[in-house]
């Protein structure tokens, strides 16, 4: 789950890490107010769920309240990559010496949380990461222990950080462990980590993104869902169990199991089709959840043809057709449907499926040609 | 022969008396596994499917012997579960529980190998020695004994191709689903040297996807270690980035992780790559002749 | 550190274990008014740094306000093993249908945290480990990643406790294990711990110490020190870096080393003398150490000899003299001193003493015996 | 030869640059100790009696190989001292520092065993092989070579025994003090073993004092695995219980700990335990003598 920078800035001061403290509006009125209540010269950015904003002109700088109140006239409902903006957050511009990226990530191969600094702060990361990668100094946690002292103070030193600037450093660089791991974050990061003209250690943008498995833990982390942010389906979806996720293309798929589901989206595309979206409907495909696929997937008005793919497995496959029959008769689906449907019992399973008018078929390659022709 | 279990592996099913663990377990005796008892606290005295349960791992293990387990308890239990496991001295441990936090996941992972123990999993189907053992939750009627060796990290999808797989004649060694989260106990490598070592594995076939880089270990793993022929799949080549794709780990972060990438590191290992499952069989065949 | 009951029962319950709350009552007025509010059968139990208030007669029953005014009017102000009593804790009745003992404290040997159990509550658990050992269920805790819920359902499984209240007794020995902890205790006891006649479970007494170490952290829990139960010369000397114990003898001992104190006691012991204290002044033996340790040495009456063990190491023994002598200047001292010097420039060192008409010998055994012979 | 340290150790002194460090610094180099380095963050540049300090343990063990490592940081940053000398791959580090929290000292010594390292103290004086290099705290002058190892839980009191070994013309191979806290790195037991296989020590010499069982574990050890001459003293005769004297671990808690307790142990596996320091150079010569 990820929030926006405003919040993720909050969590970071919950924490102990000095922030840039900032106000959000969501009218010009209030960017101007805010701009005022600062008194100096303030930055304007777009709160939206991607990166990329300052390329996109989602981030000004204001000189004066009126000048805040123009930058939020021109930046709260921009689309950032397909993003609309609804949110501004004005803050106060501060005196950078110098700039420094920090990030703490999972570090997957190994299975350890990572984190990772730079002296070039302020700009991409990933950027850094391919091109420089030198520039990047890293430090993995101990699995059991955590982030020690003397790693954060390392990668201080690593840094190039001034002896009297380390201990600053090393504070923010375990706060910011203790946070990711205290709200089980996926990524926290801020990005740039300023030294001001004074000396202080100030986090200037900060980003966090959240385990949706731990969210049960965390009710005050789950308040910071932005609806605005999520595709209503998609919000839809979770809340039936069901995994969805919204693509561009023109047929619908229904497939249980993930793996299943992306081989699913790629044999359409090997087809010649562009999928609709995502789905795994689950490993049993119930009529109910069958049904609450077909709800979600005939929701998009892209969707000209559906791709239903069921291996039966533990779950036989005329039961699957069943659940499919069964489905259908309580959702009313427009467009033409292709069930592909294998494993255990599947023969029957089609031919209950032929009986009630529906294309059947063996294979996933069969099925996925079939339905690329339906939908042209 | 086979990779990690077989008829000899004395299984103990953790959660047994749960929706998911009775139904599975009634699954697993009848295919022939060798389930010599259950876990599920408060319920001694009980059987499920003839099997005799305990209140705790440690009882279950000093009466029967039991040297590998199976976790069907949900995701809040799960890593307790698995800590239960290796501290009472089981050796191999399946989680096929879906939705554990990562943060748990972290000091589960390096505990396991500490104690020089092994975990599959979690979030997978777990794995078969088709005519042995099947400690797991797939469908054992698809699976035929042969020379094939199968590690995946999805569970349908893997059917997918131990269907064809079968279809076409080609029997599995051991098919082993090593799950789809960020987190997991067993790798491909690991399972890859495994199938290596393995005299009755003469061929290897690789399913991944999209997230991670476990695709890519496995290239370089395979170039420098495998002798044996090898196919593969990546699902997700249409997956858009920053989406997570049903699984946990099924992800395209910061531009890695891509099918693109995964596929040219297999290829570059000489691993021939199928475009879509149903073309798996075909391949393996083509590099088994060599 | 220790702390009485009460404190011990509001630190656990701070940790989510239920306690039987109760009220302290300083003088018999505050207990009959703490019994009538709970308005049932009540326990008045002597709050004293120390065991055995149960056959000491520190506890009593009481049923009705009368009969708790009297109790406390008794104990309050009892000498229960050397503790003079100035606290009552009153506490209602419960309805107890099991007692358990629960606990835990440090495995030297395993250096791992042990919870230990046993379903003979409410009596000495040392008697138990003594006499009934297989009666104590034990589990160490993982020194990373600490007491697993499994193994304090294992633990309860052992104990024979009713499969519906494993789930109960096992969060508590969890949360015990928690607090052990999180306050740096050496020692964290419920004993009894009860299961109720309606199947409650709840802490019917509660003890606990803590790190001295460690209470720079925790100044909630230094706030606990009761200053009544502690020697007023004891608490002097850790202010000024010195640890002293008060012994009931008539030889004070100021000597450089815990382990050369200890043993300079026994030297007394072995000589027919009986040592007054234990006093480790530090390593350096300063001047101004020295002149402290006089000062906490000559203010117990019973003493009739001083006898100073110092051995020279870094510190030259020509230094220490000076110190002594310096010491002595600051300080008067009314009783015989001995002092040993040995190690590095003794000899001058012990010159320099005799010069100052100070008894300064050569080894610990000529030493203990001469302040034997001066103090009889 | 010797145990632990020798001629060879290339030392590093964490926290060299403060008040304890750098004194003590100098006085190991004074006594011929190959200090090799020193770590003080920020420090990088400096020099303390001609040792260069570095800022991190990992750039001291780089440039200097420095293989063994004592620590002089205070209490509260002791732990993370120990981490980073066993993290940076020194197999050997001394604790000196007195005051660390048990609860922070038991993750460390597992850590520590768990890396395969070892470490001595906290709270102890640390350990000289004399004539070869001093690693602690001690007066170096009171030492001289010879075949008598020493093992102590304390300070001066291993130094008076020391002197009267000394004057009565026995040598140490090492001297070693394990320290005085309730959790230490280095057992009784562990320095026993070293000492039964060092061929240079002849005989050795256990100081224990109340609290803990740990010189009833020694006593377990030598009945069983010393073969050579071992005699003893136990302080703390007269000490009260539940009363710590001075050493964090110097207890008698709920009954156990008593010095008897510890003696009878000793004496039941052989061992000669003096009444009194001034004894035990006599009890070694006899046990010596067989």
């Amino acid at each position: 789950m990820n929030v926006h920078e405003y919040q993720a800035a909050e969590v970071l001061a919950r924490h102990g890490i000095p922030v840039n403290e900032g106000r959000v509006a969501t009218t010009p009125d209030e960017a101007e107010e805010a701009a005022r209540a600062f008194g100096s010269l303030v930055a304007v950015k777009a709160q939206v769920h991607t990166g990329g904003r300052g390329k996109a002109g989602g981030i000004a700088l204001a000189r004066t309240p009126e000048e805040a109140r123009e930058a939020a006239t021109r930046i709260l409902g921009m689309d950032i990559r397909g993003h609309k903006v609804g949110k501004v957050f004005v803050v106060p511009g501060a005196d950078i010496a110098k700039e420094f990226y920090l990030g703490v990530v999972l570090d997957r191969p190994q299975r350890r949380t990572l984190v990772m600094a730079s002296a070039e702060g302020g700009v991409d990361i990933e950027e850094v990461a391919r091109e420089r990668p030198e520039k990047i100094v890293r430090a993995l946690a101990d699995p059991l222990l955590g982030f020690h002292a003397y790693q954060a103070r390392q990668m201080a030193f690593a840094l190039g950080i001034a002896p009297d600037k380390v201990a600053g450093f090393a504070a923010i660089a375990q706060r910011l462990y203790e946070t990711y791991i205290a709200e089980d974050a996926t990524l926290a990061e801020i990005n740039p980590l300023i030294l001001t003209g004074s000396g202080e250690w100030l986090a200037l943008d900060a980003k966090m993104s959240f385990d949706d498995n731990a969210l049960f833990r965390h009710p005050d982390v789950e308040a910071l869902r932005d609806p605005a942010e999520e595709n209503a389906t998609e919000v839809e979806a979770r809340r039936s169990g069901i995994s969805f996720v919204k693509l561009d293309g023109t047929i619908g798929c229904i497939v249980n199991g993930a793996g299943l589901a992306m081989a699913t989206m790629d044999a359409v595309k090997l087809h010649g089709g562009e999928p609709a979206n995502f789905l795994d409907v689950g490993g049993g495909a119930s009529a109910e959840q069958v049904a609450k696929a077909f709800g979600l997937v005939t929701a998009d008005p892209n969707v000209r043809a559906i791709l239903i793919n069921i291996f039966g497995g533990i779950t036989r496959g005329d039961v699957v057709a069943s659940g499919i029959r069964e489905a259908l008769g309580r959702v009313e689906v427009k467009v033409p449907i292709v069930v592909r449907l294998a494993g255990t019992n599947a023969e029957e399973g089609r031919a209950s499926l032929a009986e009630a008018g529906l294309t059947a078929v063996d294979t996933m390659d069969e099925a996925a040609a079939q339905v690329v022709t339906a939908a042209a | 022969m086979s990779i990690l279990i077989d008829r000899e592996t004395r299984l103990l099913v953790q959660g047994i008396t749960g929706r998911e663990g009775s139904f599975h377990t009634t699954q697993m005796v009848e295919y022939g596994t060798n389930v010599v008892a259950g876990v599920t606290p408060g319920g001694r005295g009980k059987t499920v499917a003839g099997v005799p349960v305990f209140d705790t791992v440690a009882d279950a293990v000093g009466e029967t012997g039991a040297n590998a387990s199976i976790i069907y308890v949900p995701a809040r239990f799960a890593p307790d579960a698995v800590y239960e496991a290796v501290d009472a001295g089981i050796p191999f441990v399946v989680c096929i529980t879906e939705g554990i936090p990562v943060s748990d996941m972290v000091p589960v992972a390096a505990y396991v190998k500490a104690k020089g123990a092994r975990l599959l999993g979690p979030n997978c189907p777990g794995l078969i020695t088709p005519g042995e053992a099947k400690v797991g939750i797939m469908p054992g009627s698809i699976h035929t004994p042969g020379p094939v060796g199968l590690v995946s990290r999805s569970g349908t999808l893997t059917y997918e191709v131990v269907d064809a797989l079968t279809r076409a004649g080609l029997g599995q060694s051991t098919a082993v689903g090593i799950g789809g989260d960020p987190v997991i106990g067993t790798s491909f490598v690991d399972a890859l040297r495994l199938f290596q070592d393995d005299p009755k594995t003469e061929a290897i076939v690789v399913i991944g996807e999209i997230g991670g880089s476990d695709e890519e270990d496995a290239a370089r793993f395979i170039a420098e270690h495998v002798t044996k022929p090898v196919a593969g799949f990546i699902a997700g080549q249409t997956a858009p980035p920053g989406k997570r794709m049903g699984h946990a780990g099924a992800i395209i972060s910061g531009g890695t992780g891509t099918a693109a990438e995964k596929i040219a590191a297999l290829e570059g290992a000489g691993v021939r790559v199928a475009e879509s499952p149903s073309q798996v069989p075909g391949l393996l065949r083509e590099a088994m002749a060599g």
